[in-house]
Protein backbone atom coordinates (compact mmCIF):
# COMPACT_ATOMS: atom_id res chain seq x y z
CA UNK A 1 0.00 0.00 0.00
CA UNK A 2 1.45 3.75 -0.80
CA UNK A 3 -0.18 6.58 0.37
CA UNK A 4 0.61 10.09 -0.52
CA UNK A 5 -0.22 13.89 -0.31
CA UNK A 6 1.43 15.53 -2.80
CA UNK A 7 1.29 19.39 -2.83
CA UNK A 8 1.89 19.64 -6.76
CA UNK A 9 0.97 18.98 -10.09
CA UNK A 10 1.25 15.17 -10.87
CA UNK A 11 1.03 13.12 -13.60
CA UNK A 12 -1.57 9.96 -13.02
CA UNK A 13 -0.30 7.94 -15.77
CA UNK A 14 3.70 8.48 -14.65
CA UNK A 15 2.70 7.73 -11.50
CA UNK A 16 1.07 4.62 -12.27
CA UNK A 17 4.03 3.48 -14.96
CA UNK A 18 6.40 4.28 -11.54
CA UNK A 19 4.57 2.10 -9.41
CA UNK A 20 4.00 -0.96 -11.66
CA UNK A 21 7.13 -0.86 -12.66
CA UNK A 22 8.62 -0.74 -9.27
CA UNK A 23 6.40 -3.96 -8.33
CA UNK A 24 8.28 -6.36 -9.44
CA UNK A 25 6.50 -9.06 -7.14
CA UNK A 26 3.27 -8.45 -8.52
CA UNK A 27 4.27 -8.90 -12.12
CA UNK A 28 2.47 -11.77 -13.75
CA UNK A 29 -0.01 -12.09 -10.39
CA UNK A 30 -2.26 -9.31 -11.43
CA UNK A 31 -5.25 -10.25 -13.95
CA UNK A 32 -7.24 -6.77 -13.16
CA UNK A 33 -6.78 -3.45 -12.39
CA UNK A 34 -8.88 -1.01 -11.24
CA UNK A 35 -8.49 3.02 -11.04
CA UNK A 36 -10.02 5.93 -10.79
CA UNK A 37 -8.62 9.39 -11.68
CA UNK A 38 -10.56 12.60 -9.89
CA UNK A 39 -9.74 15.88 -11.79
CA UNK A 40 -10.36 19.64 -11.07
CA UNK A 41 -13.39 20.65 -13.62
CA UNK A 42 -13.48 24.35 -14.23
CA UNK A 43 -17.05 24.24 -13.21
CA UNK A 44 -18.67 23.11 -9.95
CA UNK A 45 -22.70 23.54 -9.29
CA UNK A 46 -23.41 25.85 -12.42
CA UNK A 47 -20.74 28.28 -11.80
CA UNK A 48 -17.31 28.68 -13.69
CA UNK A 49 -14.22 27.96 -11.38
CA UNK A 50 -10.90 29.68 -11.57
CA UNK A 51 -8.72 27.97 -8.83
CA UNK A 52 -9.49 25.59 -5.62
CA UNK A 53 -7.54 25.33 -2.35
CA UNK A 54 -7.58 21.79 -1.05
CA UNK A 55 -6.88 21.80 2.47
CA UNK A 56 -6.83 19.14 5.16
CA UNK A 57 -6.04 17.90 8.58
CA UNK A 58 -2.27 16.46 8.47
CA UNK A 59 -1.96 13.82 10.27
CA UNK A 60 -5.54 12.51 10.11
CA UNK A 61 -5.96 12.58 7.21
CA UNK A 62 -3.43 10.26 6.44
CA UNK A 63 -4.57 8.05 9.14
CA UNK A 64 -8.03 8.34 7.55
CA UNK A 65 -6.97 6.80 4.08
CA UNK A 66 -4.91 4.19 5.62
CA UNK A 67 -7.76 2.60 7.51
CA UNK A 68 -9.83 2.97 4.37
CA UNK A 69 -7.15 1.49 2.08
CA UNK A 70 -7.11 -1.34 4.78
CA UNK A 71 -11.06 -1.85 5.23
CA UNK A 72 -10.97 -2.84 1.53
CA UNK A 73 -7.89 -4.83 1.84
CA UNK A 74 -10.07 -6.72 4.47
CA UNK A 75 -13.32 -6.98 2.32
CA UNK A 76 -11.09 -7.68 -1.35
CA UNK A 77 -8.24 -10.20 -2.35
CA UNK A 78 -5.72 -6.91 -3.62
CA UNK A 79 -2.08 -7.09 -4.07
CA UNK A 80 -1.88 -3.82 -3.87
CA UNK A 81 -2.97 -0.20 -3.68
CA UNK A 82 -1.97 2.87 -4.71
CA UNK A 83 -3.47 6.15 -3.50
CA UNK A 84 -2.32 10.21 -4.40
CA UNK A 85 -4.38 12.78 -2.92
CA UNK A 86 -3.38 16.55 -4.00
CA UNK A 87 -3.32 19.37 -1.50
CA UNK A 88 -2.49 23.43 -1.35
CA UNK A 89 -3.28 25.23 -4.47
CA UNK A 90 -4.71 23.58 -8.11
CA UNK A 91 -6.00 24.66 -10.99
CA UNK A 92 -8.84 23.37 -13.45
CA UNK A 93 -7.77 20.05 -15.66
CA UNK A 94 -5.17 19.30 -12.67
CA UNK A 95 -5.84 15.47 -11.40
CA UNK A 96 -6.86 15.68 -7.61
CA UNK A 97 -7.00 11.74 -6.41
CA UNK A 98 -6.03 8.77 -7.87
CA UNK A 99 -7.01 5.22 -7.04
CA UNK A 100 -5.41 2.10 -8.25
CA UNK A 101 -6.05 -1.34 -7.23
CA UNK A 102 -4.49 -4.31 -8.54
CA UNK A 103 -6.05 -7.96 -8.21
CA UNK A 104 -6.16 -11.43 -9.56
CA UNK A 105 -10.11 -11.06 -10.76
CA UNK A 106 -11.57 -7.75 -11.76
CA UNK A 107 -14.60 -7.81 -9.74
CA UNK A 108 -12.06 -7.23 -6.67
CA UNK A 109 -10.92 -4.41 -8.75
CA UNK A 110 -13.57 -2.63 -9.81
CA UNK A 111 -15.54 -2.88 -6.09
CA UNK A 112 -12.37 -1.99 -3.46
CA UNK A 113 -11.46 0.64 -6.19
CA UNK A 114 -15.18 2.34 -5.67
CA UNK A 115 -15.21 1.57 -2.18
CA UNK A 116 -12.02 3.74 -1.22
CA UNK A 117 -13.16 6.60 -3.64
CA UNK A 118 -16.80 6.75 -1.87
CA UNK A 119 -15.24 6.55 1.60
CA UNK A 120 -12.50 9.27 0.73
CA UNK A 121 -15.06 11.16 -0.45
CA UNK A 122 -16.97 11.12 3.06
CA UNK A 123 -14.47 10.24 5.73
CA UNK A 124 -11.17 11.98 4.42
CA UNK A 125 -10.49 15.21 5.97
CA UNK A 126 -9.69 17.42 3.19
CA UNK A 127 -12.18 20.68 2.30
CA UNK A 128 -12.38 22.64 -1.03
CA UNK A 129 -12.47 26.27 -1.11
CA UNK A 130 -13.09 27.56 -4.81
CA UNK A 131 -12.37 30.83 -6.35
CA UNK A 132 -15.27 31.11 -8.83
CA UNK A 133 -14.56 33.19 -12.30
CA UNK A 134 -16.10 36.18 -10.58
CA UNK A 135 -13.66 36.34 -8.19
CA UNK A 136 -16.21 35.04 -5.26
CA UNK A 137 -14.45 32.20 -3.17
CA UNK A 138 -16.78 29.82 -1.62
CA UNK A 139 -16.15 26.42 0.57
CA UNK A 140 -17.76 23.41 -1.45
CA UNK A 141 -20.34 22.23 1.04
CA UNK A 142 -20.70 18.87 0.47
CA UNK A 143 -19.77 16.00 -1.77
CA UNK A 144 -22.25 13.70 -3.59
CA UNK A 145 -23.03 10.42 -3.38
CA UNK A 146 -21.33 8.67 -6.04
CA UNK A 147 -23.58 5.57 -5.99
CA UNK A 148 -26.41 7.42 -6.88
CA UNK A 149 -27.10 8.41 -11.20
CA UNK A 150 -26.89 11.62 -12.24
CA UNK A 151 -29.98 13.57 -13.01
CA UNK B 1 -4.25 19.48 32.47
CA UNK B 2 -4.96 21.62 29.16
CA UNK B 3 -5.94 20.23 25.67
CA UNK B 4 -5.86 21.75 22.08
CA UNK B 5 -8.56 22.23 20.05
CA UNK B 6 -8.12 22.36 16.10
CA UNK B 7 -11.05 24.57 13.49
CA UNK B 8 -10.82 23.47 9.95
CA UNK B 9 -12.14 24.96 6.42
CA UNK B 10 -15.04 26.95 6.66
CA UNK B 11 -15.58 26.32 10.44
CA UNK B 12 -11.95 28.06 11.27
CA UNK B 13 -13.39 31.19 8.98
CA UNK B 14 -16.68 31.23 11.55
CA UNK B 15 -14.77 30.95 14.58
CA UNK B 16 -12.32 33.21 13.73
CA UNK B 17 -9.52 31.22 14.91
CA UNK B 18 -7.73 28.27 13.53
CA UNK B 19 -7.29 26.85 17.14
CA UNK B 20 -7.31 27.20 21.10
CA UNK B 21 -5.80 25.80 24.15
CA UNK B 22 -8.11 24.71 26.80
CA UNK B 23 -7.40 24.33 30.70
CA UNK B 24 -9.35 21.37 32.12
CA UNK B 25 -9.42 20.50 35.62
CA UNK B 26 -11.46 17.06 34.72
CA UNK B 27 -12.57 14.97 31.75
CA UNK B 28 -15.31 16.85 29.57
CA UNK B 29 -17.67 15.55 26.38
CA UNK B 30 -16.46 16.66 23.16
CA UNK B 31 -19.63 19.18 23.59
CA UNK B 32 -18.40 20.75 26.63
CA UNK B 33 -15.23 21.42 25.12
CA UNK B 34 -17.08 23.16 22.45
CA UNK B 35 -19.23 25.00 24.88
CA UNK B 36 -16.37 25.69 26.66
CA UNK B 37 -14.43 27.81 23.63
CA UNK B 38 -17.57 28.84 21.77
CA UNK B 39 -20.24 30.04 24.40
CA UNK B 40 -21.43 32.10 22.35
CA UNK B 41 -22.03 30.18 19.42
CA UNK B 42 -24.24 26.91 18.79
CA UNK B 43 -22.67 23.41 17.72
CA UNK B 44 -23.24 23.77 14.03
CA UNK B 45 -25.75 20.49 12.90
CA UNK B 46 -23.32 19.15 10.21
CA UNK B 47 -20.41 19.98 12.42
CA UNK B 48 -17.84 16.72 12.63
CA UNK B 49 -15.56 16.12 15.68
CA UNK B 50 -12.49 14.19 16.12
CA UNK B 51 -10.50 13.54 19.34
CA UNK B 52 -6.80 12.02 18.31
CA UNK B 53 -7.41 12.48 14.74
CA UNK B 54 -10.15 9.46 15.30
CA UNK B 55 -13.97 10.11 14.20
CA UNK B 56 -15.96 10.61 17.82
CA UNK B 57 -19.58 11.84 18.90
CA UNK B 58 -20.22 14.63 20.78
CA UNK B 59 -20.61 12.80 24.07
CA UNK B 60 -17.09 11.13 23.79
CA UNK B 61 -14.70 11.81 26.66
CA UNK B 62 -11.81 14.47 26.04
CA UNK B 63 -8.99 14.17 28.43
CA UNK B 64 -6.01 15.47 29.16
CA UNK B 65 -3.29 16.12 26.52
CA UNK B 66 -6.11 15.03 23.55
CA UNK B 67 -6.61 17.08 20.54
CA UNK B 68 -10.02 17.86 19.67
CA UNK B 69 -10.87 18.62 15.93
CA UNK B 70 -14.49 20.16 15.04
CA UNK B 71 -14.48 20.69 11.08
CA UNK B 72 -17.71 21.00 8.29
CA UNK B 73 -18.67 17.69 6.00
CA UNK B 74 -15.69 16.81 4.62
CA UNK B 75 -15.53 17.57 0.70
CA UNK B 76 -11.97 15.76 -0.59
CA UNK B 77 -11.63 13.64 -3.84
CA UNK C 1 -14.88 7.06 -28.77
CA UNK C 2 -11.67 4.99 -30.04
CA UNK C 3 -11.61 1.46 -30.10
CA UNK C 4 -8.59 -0.25 -30.97
CA UNK C 5 -7.55 -4.06 -31.43
CA UNK C 6 -3.43 -4.08 -30.97
CA UNK C 7 -1.65 -7.08 -32.31
CA UNK C 8 1.97 -5.84 -30.38
CA UNK C 9 2.40 -5.19 -26.97
CA UNK C 10 0.54 -1.51 -25.81
CA UNK C 11 1.65 0.39 -22.62
CA UNK C 12 -1.95 1.03 -21.21
CA UNK C 13 -0.41 4.39 -19.42
CA UNK C 14 1.15 5.67 -22.23
CA UNK C 15 -1.69 5.31 -24.17
CA UNK C 16 -4.12 7.42 -21.63
CA UNK C 17 -1.41 9.97 -21.49
CA UNK C 18 -1.66 10.17 -25.50
CA UNK C 19 -5.65 10.00 -25.34
CA UNK C 20 -6.41 12.79 -23.10
CA UNK C 21 -3.34 15.01 -24.18
CA UNK C 22 -5.20 14.82 -27.50
CA UNK C 23 -8.53 15.39 -26.21
CA UNK C 24 -8.16 19.07 -25.77
CA UNK C 25 -12.24 19.76 -25.57
CA UNK C 26 -12.38 17.31 -22.79
CA UNK C 27 -10.06 19.41 -20.71
CA UNK C 28 -11.87 21.05 -17.67
CA UNK C 29 -14.95 19.20 -18.34
CA UNK C 30 -14.07 15.94 -16.89
CA UNK C 31 -13.95 15.31 -12.92
CA UNK C 32 -13.69 11.49 -12.97
CA UNK C 33 -11.96 9.00 -15.38
CA UNK C 34 -12.97 5.34 -14.57
CA UNK C 35 -10.23 3.01 -15.91
CA UNK C 36 -9.73 -0.95 -15.87
CA UNK C 37 -6.95 -2.30 -17.45
CA UNK C 38 -7.04 -6.22 -17.63
CA UNK C 39 -3.24 -8.05 -17.82
CA UNK C 40 -2.43 -11.34 -18.44
CA UNK C 41 -1.88 -13.72 -15.76
CA UNK C 42 0.57 -16.10 -14.79
CA UNK C 43 -1.67 -18.43 -13.47
CA UNK C 44 -5.11 -20.09 -14.90
CA UNK C 45 -7.30 -22.38 -12.90
CA UNK C 46 -4.33 -23.66 -10.97
CA UNK C 47 -1.89 -24.16 -13.19
CA UNK C 48 1.20 -21.86 -14.53
CA UNK C 49 0.35 -20.21 -18.48
CA UNK C 50 3.58 -19.25 -20.28
CA UNK C 51 1.65 -17.47 -23.35
CA UNK C 52 -1.90 -17.07 -24.60
CA UNK C 53 -3.16 -16.74 -28.19
CA UNK C 54 -6.40 -14.23 -28.37
CA UNK C 55 -8.21 -15.53 -31.32
CA UNK C 56 -10.87 -12.50 -32.60
CA UNK C 57 -13.52 -12.40 -35.48
CA UNK C 58 -12.50 -9.60 -37.45
CA UNK C 59 -15.52 -7.15 -37.86
CA UNK C 60 -17.98 -8.78 -36.19
CA UNK C 61 -15.54 -7.60 -32.60
CA UNK C 62 -15.29 -4.40 -33.81
CA UNK C 63 -18.70 -3.97 -34.32
CA UNK C 64 -20.16 -5.24 -31.08
CA UNK C 65 -17.21 -3.71 -28.97
CA UNK C 66 -18.69 -0.25 -31.16
CA UNK C 67 -22.28 -1.27 -29.81
CA UNK C 68 -21.17 -1.74 -26.25
CA UNK C 69 -20.13 1.68 -26.24
CA UNK C 70 -22.67 3.37 -27.69
CA UNK C 71 -24.96 1.64 -25.26
CA UNK C 72 -23.13 3.11 -22.30
CA UNK C 73 -23.13 6.04 -23.90
CA UNK C 74 -27.14 5.99 -23.70
CA UNK C 75 -27.02 4.61 -19.89
CA UNK C 76 -24.42 7.42 -18.65
CA UNK C 77 -23.08 11.34 -19.16
CA UNK C 78 -19.90 10.15 -21.11
CA UNK C 79 -17.61 12.61 -22.25
CA UNK C 80 -15.09 9.75 -23.95
CA UNK C 81 -14.11 6.48 -23.83
CA UNK C 82 -11.19 4.94 -24.70
CA UNK C 83 -10.93 0.88 -25.08
CA UNK C 84 -8.09 -0.98 -26.89
CA UNK C 85 -7.82 -5.21 -26.94
CA UNK C 86 -4.98 -7.09 -27.10
CA UNK C 87 -5.27 -9.84 -30.47
CA UNK C 88 -2.58 -12.83 -31.07
CA UNK C 89 0.10 -13.93 -29.43
CA UNK C 90 0.31 -12.64 -25.76
CA UNK C 91 2.27 -13.52 -22.81
CA UNK C 92 2.11 -12.99 -18.73
CA UNK C 93 2.18 -9.59 -17.60
CA UNK C 94 0.98 -8.41 -21.19
CA UNK C 95 -2.15 -5.89 -21.26
CA UNK C 96 -4.87 -7.36 -22.90
CA UNK C 97 -7.52 -4.89 -22.42
CA UNK C 98 -8.18 -1.12 -21.33
CA UNK C 99 -10.91 0.66 -21.14
CA UNK C 100 -11.46 4.12 -20.28
CA UNK C 101 -14.00 6.05 -19.72
CA UNK C 102 -14.27 10.19 -18.83
CA UNK C 103 -17.29 11.78 -17.43
CA UNK C 104 -17.97 14.83 -15.27
CA UNK C 105 -19.46 12.87 -12.16
CA UNK C 106 -17.55 9.53 -10.46
CA UNK C 107 -20.68 7.47 -10.58
CA UNK C 108 -21.26 7.51 -14.42
CA UNK C 109 -17.58 6.98 -14.55
CA UNK C 110 -17.63 3.88 -12.20
CA UNK C 111 -20.72 2.09 -13.96
CA UNK C 112 -20.20 2.41 -17.60
CA UNK C 113 -16.44 1.15 -17.62
CA UNK C 114 -17.70 -1.70 -15.48
CA UNK C 115 -20.50 -2.28 -18.45
CA UNK C 116 -18.53 -1.85 -20.93
CA UNK C 117 -15.86 -4.55 -19.16
CA UNK C 118 -18.62 -6.90 -18.19
CA UNK C 119 -20.46 -6.80 -22.02
CA UNK C 120 -17.39 -7.09 -23.39
CA UNK C 121 -16.25 -9.84 -21.54
CA UNK C 122 -19.89 -11.36 -22.15
CA UNK C 123 -20.37 -10.23 -25.80
CA UNK C 124 -17.50 -9.60 -27.92
CA UNK C 125 -16.15 -12.25 -30.05
CA UNK C 126 -12.64 -13.17 -28.60
CA UNK C 127 -11.36 -16.94 -27.50
CA UNK C 128 -8.48 -17.39 -25.06
CA UNK C 129 -6.03 -20.34 -26.12
CA UNK C 130 -3.71 -20.81 -23.25
CA UNK C 131 -0.06 -22.54 -23.55
CA UNK C 132 1.04 -24.10 -20.11
CA UNK C 133 3.79 -24.59 -18.75
CA UNK C 134 3.91 -28.60 -19.11
CA UNK C 135 3.10 -27.50 -22.86
CA UNK C 136 -0.28 -28.45 -22.84
CA UNK C 137 -2.56 -26.45 -25.12
CA UNK C 138 -6.04 -25.46 -23.98
CA UNK C 139 -9.10 -23.05 -25.07
CA UNK C 140 -10.24 -20.96 -21.84
CA UNK C 141 -13.94 -22.42 -21.84
CA UNK C 142 -15.59 -19.44 -19.79
CA UNK C 143 -15.05 -16.34 -18.55
CA UNK C 144 -16.16 -15.73 -14.78
CA UNK C 145 -18.92 -13.17 -14.00
CA UNK C 146 -17.14 -10.31 -12.74
CA UNK C 147 -20.32 -8.76 -10.62
CA UNK C 148 -19.61 -11.76 -8.47
CA UNK C 149 -17.17 -12.39 -5.32
CA UNK C 150 -14.86 -14.33 -5.77
CA UNK C 151 -14.14 -17.41 -3.22
CA UNK D 1 -27.78 -19.31 -53.57
CA UNK D 2 -24.45 -19.38 -51.77
CA UNK D 3 -23.78 -18.43 -47.98
CA UNK D 4 -20.49 -18.82 -46.19
CA UNK D 5 -19.98 -20.50 -43.14
CA UNK D 6 -17.25 -19.65 -40.47
CA UNK D 7 -16.06 -21.52 -37.63
CA UNK D 8 -13.76 -19.68 -34.88
CA UNK D 9 -11.91 -21.37 -31.32
CA UNK D 10 -12.20 -24.88 -30.32
CA UNK D 11 -15.10 -25.23 -32.63
CA UNK D 12 -12.71 -24.93 -35.52
CA UNK D 13 -10.59 -27.32 -34.06
CA UNK D 14 -13.76 -29.28 -33.50
CA UNK D 15 -15.33 -29.46 -37.33
CA UNK D 16 -11.60 -29.42 -38.29
CA UNK D 17 -12.28 -26.37 -41.04
CA UNK D 18 -12.11 -22.45 -40.36
CA UNK D 19 -15.32 -22.77 -42.97
CA UNK D 20 -17.65 -24.07 -45.10
CA UNK D 21 -19.45 -22.81 -48.48
CA UNK D 22 -23.32 -23.87 -49.02
CA UNK D 23 -25.34 -23.45 -51.73
CA UNK D 24 -28.81 -23.48 -50.77
CA UNK D 25 -32.56 -23.31 -52.62
CA UNK D 26 -34.38 -21.17 -50.60
CA UNK D 27 -33.95 -19.49 -47.40
CA UNK D 28 -32.70 -21.67 -44.37
CA UNK D 29 -32.26 -21.63 -40.21
CA UNK D 30 -29.24 -21.36 -38.94
CA UNK D 31 -29.72 -24.43 -37.00
CA UNK D 32 -30.76 -25.62 -40.80
CA UNK D 33 -27.37 -24.68 -41.94
CA UNK D 34 -25.57 -26.18 -38.80
CA UNK D 35 -27.28 -29.56 -39.97
CA UNK D 36 -26.38 -29.37 -43.58
CA UNK D 37 -22.73 -28.67 -43.01
CA UNK D 38 -22.56 -30.57 -40.43
CA UNK D 39 -24.69 -33.79 -40.78
CA UNK D 40 -22.58 -36.04 -38.65
CA UNK D 41 -22.45 -33.68 -35.59
CA UNK D 42 -25.03 -32.51 -33.24
CA UNK D 43 -25.01 -28.58 -32.64
CA UNK D 44 -23.56 -28.40 -29.26
CA UNK D 45 -25.22 -26.83 -26.29
CA UNK D 46 -23.16 -23.95 -25.60
CA UNK D 47 -23.04 -22.92 -29.17
CA UNK D 48 -22.83 -19.34 -30.03
CA UNK D 49 -24.38 -18.01 -33.99
CA UNK D 50 -24.27 -14.97 -35.88
CA UNK D 51 -25.38 -13.86 -39.01
CA UNK D 52 -23.62 -10.83 -40.89
CA UNK D 53 -22.21 -10.40 -37.57
CA UNK D 54 -24.75 -9.73 -35.56
CA UNK D 55 -25.89 -12.27 -32.68
CA UNK D 56 -28.94 -14.87 -33.72
CA UNK D 57 -30.74 -17.65 -32.12
CA UNK D 58 -30.89 -21.40 -34.00
CA UNK D 59 -34.24 -20.01 -35.24
CA UNK D 60 -33.10 -16.97 -37.37
CA UNK D 61 -33.15 -16.98 -41.36
CA UNK D 62 -30.38 -17.69 -43.63
CA UNK D 63 -30.41 -15.45 -46.71
CA UNK D 64 -28.09 -15.98 -49.87
CA UNK D 65 -25.26 -13.95 -49.40
CA UNK D 66 -24.99 -13.88 -45.92
CA UNK D 67 -22.22 -14.91 -43.29
CA UNK D 68 -23.08 -17.32 -40.50
CA UNK D 69 -20.68 -18.05 -37.86
CA UNK D 70 -20.73 -20.49 -35.38
CA UNK D 71 -18.46 -20.56 -32.55
CA UNK D 72 -17.79 -21.46 -28.74
CA UNK D 73 -19.10 -18.97 -25.43
CA UNK D 74 -16.22 -15.56 -26.18
CA UNK D 75 -13.31 -15.44 -23.08
CA UNK D 76 -11.99 -12.12 -24.14
CA UNK D 77 -11.01 -9.30 -21.93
Amino acid sequence: MTIKLCAEIFDPWQELADFQGQAAGMAGKYGATGIFVGTMRDFNQGDEVRGMHLEHYPGMTEKQLQRIVEQAQGQWQLLDVLLIHRIGQVSPNDTLVLVAVWSAHRGDAFDASRFIMENLKSQAPFWKRETLESGQIRWVKKNSNGYLKQP
Amino acid sequence: MSIKVLYFASLKDRVGRSGDELNIEAPLSVLEVWQRVNPNMNIPDTLLAAVNMEYVGLEAEVNDGDDVAFFPPVTGG
